[in-house]
């Protein structure tokens, strides 16, 4: 609860919920995000948080603390979409070939979709098929769904409403990325034209327009939280 | 991008190949099993167009859009020559890039409203271009710190018990129905018709027929009321109500007939004679 | 690996392997403990701690200092009979709990109980039971005082002195009445038609009076308490 939510009392009159649910002080609200983080293996969502921790505790900011003070450790506090989760320091990933988990090989194909569709979320299959100039196979989307890297978006508003792909929160944690947002060259790949859907000359432009907006208001949406 | 280099090599050689033109016999056949291998390893017509603008050695965006249209229509001349089934796939690039080159080649037909050859060039540019920095990109994230490969989770989570808690709850309705329940319990019940001051038709029914044999002669219907029902008006209501819907419905069967000589004089009946 | 595994060599000479597997700092050897004790499926032993860092490497002691780290944090470095692990910190158990509320209505024997006391408290035990010529449960009673609806009123002047039971703030709360004297009496529900019940045979106007006035000379003894 913020302080605007009490009641103005008379002074010296303390308002019963103050006592009965007082905040935490701030170190022990970091305690406790510790000890949240740490027994998930999962990202933990800072809703989540505040619905484990103490009537009043704030979370997003105990969490901000916390990441600091594991800056340089060998655990590292990192943020993933909305959530968040501890993982090891990437420069000690060779300590840990006991834990390493083998993943498929993905092939050349499910790389390149897997990219397109972070690059180009939400899209359709026949955005991916024009982009990599060649059909794909049903088992290459089935495949990244399967590792929930990506999931169905809503669908295009365009004839035949197709359905879209868009990456995951699983995707971001896997490529250790804080959102969408911090995909590697995406500034770059924007403001060169190259994540434009232009359609091919001669088609109507209305398609492309509407799509484009709808991306821009994808990452947007990202960028705000 | 180690593939894609070692393709681009490949690609260099055949390409060499056909510019030669007149080599031996067995270098042909060499050049046609490199061919072979390369198709499988292009993955679309798009992807080998990528493959073959890289021998130009240019920045993409200048890539000689007409220049690339003969070496991949070269590709496909050879491959024919060379009996490797290509997939439609490739066969229409094939024919569209035919139509491009004769666009670009050829001075605009004024009367053509279709997009110029320099538009479609371009649109082939920006794909290629688009298809490559997908490529990159791919690349850059996949040499990401990866999940499992380079960062880590927690092995040993500590899986959170859930504790069900039981809240109970009830509204002033149920509050205010208790207690009229209890209050009222020796009085209570469901509210349904009080049975025990009806008199059915259908046990006025059951009676008469029963009686009806002995009535030869005119009698008052308000004899056949059971015994007991005479007295206590709730039921004598009820019971008369019945006996006179039973002998109504006992009419209509053509078992008695009825009658009443003025309004509000007892009704009679007796048996018709059958 | 220890020091008296390596080759006695002549003054003067370095081992290579120090040289080339030269321990890593103190600070760097704490971050690969952190790292592998917070990845690791199990505990792990100094001696697997050893093998799994470069060579040279003190597990014992960067255990030692990271759990001096750990000290009053929310997790801490664990002994496990002869393997180290991270664990929540004791006081934070309570963390680790999901509390799931599950509302179910009231038992027709709790809501009858209520409804006596709050229309004859204060009220006995015995005189509950009288009125609904069943015996009462200590379960259902303890029931009501542990959701705060009833609580003991003080004892009766009779023989015996027995509890009184009568309803709490709580309760007016909850069912939006501001005392209990707002509770429709019996009469107004019979008019309100929502009991479907007939008056008792002969009943009478009076009758309910009566019981109005026993009550309300009973609220009124609430009041002054």
């Amino acid at each position: 609860m913020s302080d605007e939510d009490l009641p103005n009392l008379p002074e010296g009159l303390e308002p019963i919920t103050e006592s009965l649910f007082e905040a935490p002080p701030e170190a022990e609200q970091e305690r406790m995000v510790e000890a949240i983080l740490f027994a998930s293996a999962d990202p933990v969502s800072i809703g989540e948080l505040n619905a484990r921790m103490p009537h009043g505790a704030d979370a997003a900011s105990a969490v901000q603390a916390l990441a600091k003070r594991y800056e340089g450790r060998g655990v590292q506090i990192t943020r993933v979409g909305e959530a968040w989760a501890i993982r090891t320091a990437a420069d000690l990933g060779f300590l840990m070939q006991k834990e390493t988990v083998e993943t498929r090989k993905l092939s050349r194909a499910a790389i390149e979709t897997l990219a397109i569709i972070a690059y180009h979320q939400p899209v359709t299959r026949a955005e991916i098929e024009e982009i990599r100039g060649v059909s794909v196979s049903r088992g290459t989307v089935d495949q990244l769904l399967e590792m929930e890297w990506i999931k169905f978006g809503r669908r295009k508003m365009t004839p035949g409403r197709p359905v879209t792909y868009i990456v995951t929160p699983g995707f971001l944690d896997h490529f250790g990325l804080e959102s969408a947002r911090d995909l590697p060259g995406l500034k770059e790949l924007r403001a060169s034209g190259l994540l434009d859907n232009r359609p091919p000359p001669g088609a109507s432009a209305s398609d492309g327009a509407g799509e484009t907006e709808e991306q821009e208001e994808l990452f947007q949406e990202e960028d705000e939280t | 991008m180690a593939d894609a280099d070692g393709a681009d090599g490949a690609t260099d050689e055949q390409i060499g190949g056909q510019i030669d033109g007149q080599s031996t016999e067995v270098s042909e056949r060499l050049a046609a099993e490199a061919l072979i291998i390369d198709v499988d390893g292009y993955e679309g017509p798009l992807d080998l167009l990528l493959t073959l603008s890289r021998t130009q050695k240019v920045d993409l965006r200048k890539v000689s859009i007409l220049q690339l249209a003969r070496q991949y229509l070269a590709f496909v001349d050879k491959a024919k020559e060379l009996r490797i089934e290509l997939a439609a796939d490739y066969l229409v690039m094939a024919a569209w890039l035919a139509f491009l080159k004769s666009r670009l080649l050829l001075p605009p037909d004024p009367t053509d409203e279709g997009p110029s050859g320099e538009e479609l060039a371009a649109h082939l540019a920006f794909q290629l271009e688009r298809l490559s920095a997908m490529r990159e990109a791919a690349a850059k994230l996949m040499g990401r710190d990866q999940l499992g490969r380079d960062r880590f989770v927690r092995g040993i989570p500590e899986s959170y018990d859930r504790v069900r808690k039981i809240k109970f709850t009830a509204t002033l309705m149920d509050l205010m129905q208790g207690y009229a329940r209890i209050r009222t319990k020796d009085e209570f019940r469901p509210f349904v018709m009080d049975r025990e001051s009806v008199f059915t038709m259908e046990q006025a029914l059951e009676r008469m027929r029963e009686l009806i044999g002995y009535a030869g002669t005119w009698t008052n219907l308000m004899t056949y009321l059971p015994e007991g029902w005479e007295t206590d008006p709730a039921k004598r209501r009820s019971a008369t109500a019945s006996t006179f819907a039973a002998s109504l419905e006992l009419a209509k069967g053509g078992h008695i007939e009825l009658r009443q000589s003025d309004m509000f004089a007892p009704i009679q009946i007796r048996t018709l004679a059958t």
